[in-house]
C-alpha cells in the first residue's frame, strides 16, 4: 500500500475528523508560541477596560451615572449621534441589589433587564442582534427536534 | 468618506453602510459574493426540494423520497438564516462582528441536515457539529488577539499599512473559518450532501465557500 | 466588446475541448473524434428535445445553468480588463457550488454522488487555489494588470515563483476534461453531476465549461507569463492545453480520497514555500 | 413554458445584450455596467435560444436510474 493510499485512509473516516483538524490547530499554536516575542499588548485599547473591584457592578461597570452622559471612546463617533447616554440603565431591583451587596454584577448576565450597555447598544449594536440570533437560531433546532416525533 | 487606502487588492469601495462601530462595506468582490449569495437565498426560498430517487438493491424497483411539509418549512428556515448570515458576514466590516456572522452560519449548517432522519447523515452532521464547536475557538482567538495587539476591531484601521496584524491571528481566523465552513477533510461534509432538499443542501455550501472567499480577502488585506 | 469576447471564448474554449480529445485519442493510437466534436455537440444538444426531470427541484435545475455561463462571462471580463485577481478566484469557488448543485437538483443517485464527489474535492481545490495570496507576498498587488506589469520589469513569475505555478497547473488540469483529478465526472458514475441535464440544459453547460476552459488557461498564461497580444494569449493557452492533454492521456484517473491527498501533498509544499518567502523577507 | 413567452425572452434578452454592447462601444454607459448586463443576460439568450428551437410540450419523467 503506497503512502498515499494510507493517507487517504486516514482522512476519509469522518471520526479522524476532529482529531486531524486539532492536528492544525495545535500547528497554528506552535507558530504563535514561537512568534509570541514579536507580538505584544497595545495599551491604546479602543474598547479600554478597567475592573473596580469595589464596584457593585463589577466587571460590568463602564463608568457613568445611570441616566446621565459618560465618556466613552469609540471608532465612529459620528455614527453614534447618542454615545455617552444611558451608561448604565438598572432595573430597581438590579438597584436595590448594587446597593445593598457587592454582587450585582455577577448577576447581571443571569436576570433580565439588568443593565444595558451603552457600548453594545449605541456603537457596537448590530453584533447585541446577531449575538441573541445565533441563541435564537440554536433554540430553533433544540424545539425543532423535541418536538418532530408529535403528531399533529 | 471611508476608502480603503490599498485598493491593489480587491479595487474601489462601492458602497458602505454604518453600523455605530461597525462600518459594513462593499468592493467589487464583496458585491459579487453578495449578489451570488443572496441569488442563492432567493432560489432557496422559491423553489420546491427535488425527490430522490433510490434504486431498491437486488431488483428493478426505485423509489423516491418525498420530503414532508413540516420538515421542507423548517429546513426553509435555516437556508434563509443561513443566507443571511452569509450576506451579513460579506457586508461586515469589523472582525469580531464576521466572527459573529460565522458562529451563525456553522450553527444554521448543522440546522439545515438537523430534521433528516437518516442514521448515516446524523451521526456526519454531529461530527460536523462537533467541529465547529471546537472551531470557534481559533475563530475568537484571532479576533481576541487582533484586539489586544491592533487596540481597534475595525476592517477601516486594520487594513491600513500603519497596523500590523500578527500572522498567528490570521492564522487563527482562516482555520476558524475553515471549521466552521468546509473543514480540513470535508469527508463529514461530503455526506452530509447525501440529504434531501437540494436547494436547502446547497445553502450549507454556498454560505461555507462565500465566507471562506472572504477571510482570504480580509487575511490578505491586514 | 465584451460581447465578442465572450463568443470568441465559447468557440475557443469548444474547439479546445475537441483538440485535447484529438490530442489524448492520438498518443492512445486512437484515430478519436474531429477537432470540431464538440462545437457539433452541443449543435445537437440545443437541438433535441428537452424537459425538466419530474424528481427534480425546478428553479434550482434551471438556475444552475443560467449560473454556469454567468459567472464565467464575469470572470472573462475580469481578466480582459485587467481586475482583481481575487474575482476570478472567487469564480472558481462559486464553480464548485455550481457544480454541487447540478448534481443535487436533479434527485438522480448518479448527479448525487457527482455532487458528492465535487464536496470532496472542493477539501483540496480550494485551499490550493487560495495558494494565489503568495502572488500577492511577491508582486504587492493583486490587480492582473499590476502583476502583468510586475513581470515585464521583474521576470516572468513561472520562474521566479514556480511552486505557485505548480499548484495553479493542477488546479487548471483538475478542471479539463479527462483529468486525473476530475473524480466528479469519472464514468462509473455515468457522467456524474451533469447526468441528468440533457438537451438544452447541457448545451447550456457546455456553453459555460468552455468559457471556463478558456479562462482558467488564459489566466494561467497572464499570470505567470506576462501581458501578450490576444492572437499570442489564444495560442499560449494551447500550447498549455496539450501539455494537460499528455498528462491526462497517460494517466489514470486517481480514486476520490487519493486526488484529495496528492492535492494536499501539493498544499504542503506551498505553505512550506510561503514560510521560506515569509523567513527570507 | 409557453412558445411565445420564450420567444419573447430570446428576443428581449438578445436586444438587451446588442444594446449593452453598442453602447459600452459608444461609451454611453461605462464598460463595467455594460459587462454587468451581459454578464445576466447572455444565460438568458442560450437557454432560451435552445429551448426555442427544441422545448417538449410533454411532461418531464423520472430521470435516468441505472440499467
Amino acid at each position: 500500500m503506497s503512502i498515499i493510499r494510507k493517507v487517504s485512509k486516514i482522512l476519509q473516516n469522518q471520526n479522524n475528523l476532529v482529531r486531524v483538524y486539532s492536528l492544525l490547530v495545535i500547528f497554528v499554536i506552535i507558530i504563535g508560541i514561537a512568534t509570541l516575542p514579536l507580538i505584544s499588548y497595545n495599551e491604546n485599547q479602543l474598547y479600554p477596560k478597567s475592573v473596580d473591584m469595589k464596584s457593585p457592578l463589577n466587571p460590568y461597570d463602564r463608568g457613568g451615572e445611570p441616566f446621565e452622559k459618560a465618556e466613552v471612546k469609540a471608532q465612529y463617533p459620528e455614527n453614534s449621534r447618542y454615545l455617552g447616554y444611558v451608561t448604565a440603565y438598572l432595573t430597581p431591583f438590579s438597584l436595590f441589589i448594587s446597593y445593598n451587596t457587592l454582587y450585582a454584577g455577577t448577576t447581571i448576565v443571569s436576570h433580565p433587564g439588568g443593565i444595558i450597555d451603552e457600548i453594545l447598544y449605541n456603537t457596537r449594536g448590530l453584533d447585541t442582534i446577531i449575538e441573541t440570533s445565533i441563541l435564537f437560531i440554536a433554540f430553533a433546532i433544540a424545539m425543532f427536534l423535541f418536538r418532530r416525533n408529535e403528531k399533529e | 468618506m471611508y476608502e480603503l487606502e490599498n485598493i491593489n487588492i480587491e479595487g474601489q469601495v462601492v458602497t458602505f453602510i454604518p453600523f455605530g462601530d461597525i462600518v459594513g462595506y462593499l468592493t467589487p468582490y464583496t458585491a459579487i459574493l453578495f449578489i451570488f449569495a443572496a441569488v442563492f437565498t432567493i432560489i432557496a426560498l422559491i423553489s420546491k426540494p427535488e425527490k430522490q430517487v433510490d434504486i431498491a438493491f437486488g431488483g428493478d424497483a426505485y423509489y423516491t423520497k418525498n420530503v414532508s411539509v413540516k420538515q421542507m418549512r423548517f429546513q426553509r428556515f435555516m437556508a434563509a438564516a443561513c443566507g443571511l448570515a452569509t450576506m451579513g458576514g460579506v457586508l461586515s466590516g469589523d472582525v469580531f462582528n464576521f466572527t459573529l456572522f460565522t458562529a451563525m452560519v456553522g450553527i444554521t449548517n448543522i440546522g439545515i441536515v438537523a430534521s433528516i432522519k437518516n442514521r448515516h447523515i446524523l451521526d456526519n452532521a454531529y461530527e460536523y457539529g462537533i467541529l465547529a464547536m471546537v472551531g470557534t475557538l481559533p475563530l475568537f482567538a484571532g479576533a481576541a488577539i487582533i484586539v489586544a495587539t491592533t487596540g481597534t476591531l475595525s476592517m477601516w484601521i486594520l487594513f491600513t499599512p500603519l497596523v500590523t496584524v500578527p500572522l498567528v491571528a490570521k492564522l487563527l481566523l482562516v482555520i476558524g473559518v475553515l471549521a466552521e465552513g468546509m473543514a480540513p477533510v470535508y469527508v463529514a461534509k461530503a455526506e452530509i450532501t447525501r440529504a434531501p432538499g437540494a436547494p436547502f443542501i446547497l445553502m450549507v455550501h454556498v454560505s461555507s465557500l462565500v465566507l471562506f472567499l472572504r477571510v482570504i480577502e480580509i487575511v490578505i488585506s491586514m | 466588446m465584451i460581447l465578442l469576447y465572450i463568443l470568441f471564448a465559447v468557440f475557443a474554449g469548444l474547439l479546445f475541448h475537441g483538440i485535447h480529445r484529438k490530442v489524448i485519442a492520438r498518443i492512445q493510437t486512437r484515430p478519436g473524434p474531429p477537432i470540431w466534436q464538440e462545437i457539433l455537440h452541443v449543435l445537437k444538444f440545443s437541438f433535441k428535445q428537452t424537459w425538466i426531470p419530474k424528481t427534480a427541484s425546478k428553479i434550482l435545475f434551471m438556475a444552475i445553468v443560467a449560473a454556469v455561463i454567468a459567472i464565467w462571462s464575469g470572470a472573462l471580463y475580469i481578466l480582459i480588463s485587467g481586475g482583481s485577481l481575487l474575482i476570478i478566484f472567487g469564480v472558481y469557488l462559486l464553480h464548485k457550488i455550481t457544480e454541487h448543485g447540478l448534481g443535487l437538483s436533479s434527485g438522480s443517485p448518479y448527479g448525487k454522488f457527482g455532487a458528492i464527489r465535487s464536496v470532496i474535492s472542493a477539501a483540496s481545490e480550494i485551499p490550493l487555489i487560495a495558494s494565489i495570496a503568495i502572488i500577492y507576498l511577491i508582486t504587492g498587488s493583486l490587480m492582473i494588470s499590476d502583476i502583468t506589469a510586475y513581470q515585464a520589469s521583474n521576470g516572468i513569475l513561472l520562474i521566479t515563483a514556480f511552486p505557485v505555478a505548480i499548484a495553479m497547473y493542477i488546479i487548471v488540469l483538475s478542471k479539463v476534461p479527462y483529468s486525473p483529478f476530475g473524480i466528479i465526472e469519472a464514468k462509473e458514475i455515468v457522467s456524474g453531476n451533469k447526468t441528468e441535464h440533457f438537451g438544452v440544459w447541457r448545451a447550456g453547460l457546455e456553453v459555460g465549461f468552455s468559457i471556463k476552459t478558456f479562462v482558467l488557461l488564459a489566466t494561467f498564461i497572464t499570470l505567470f507569463i506576462g501581458a501578450m497580444p490576444f492572437w499570442m494569449l489564444v495560442l499560449a493557452s494551447l500550447i498549455l492545453l496539450l501539455t494537460m492533454s499528455f498528462v491526462c492521456a497517460v494517466t489514470p484517473m486517481l480514486s476520490p480520497y487519493d486526488a484529495v491527498t496528492i492535492q494536499i501533498a501539493v498544499i504542503i509544499i506551498v505553505i512550506i514555500y510561503a514560510g521560506y518567502l515569509g523567513v527570507m523577507g | 413554458m409557453k412558445k411565445t413567452s420564450i420567444k419573447a425572452i430570446l428576443a428581449i434578452s438578445a436586444i438587451i445584450c446588442i444594446t449593452a454592447g453598442l453602447f459600452a462601444l459608444e461609451g454611453i454607459i461605462p464598460e463595467w455596467l455594460a459587462a454587468a448586463v451581459i454578464v445576466v443576460s447572455f444565460p438568458a439568450f442560450v437557454i432560451s435560444l435552445g429551448m426555442y428551437w427544441k422545448e417538449s410540450d410533454k411532461e418531464g419523467d423520472y430521470p435516468f436510474v441505472g440499467y
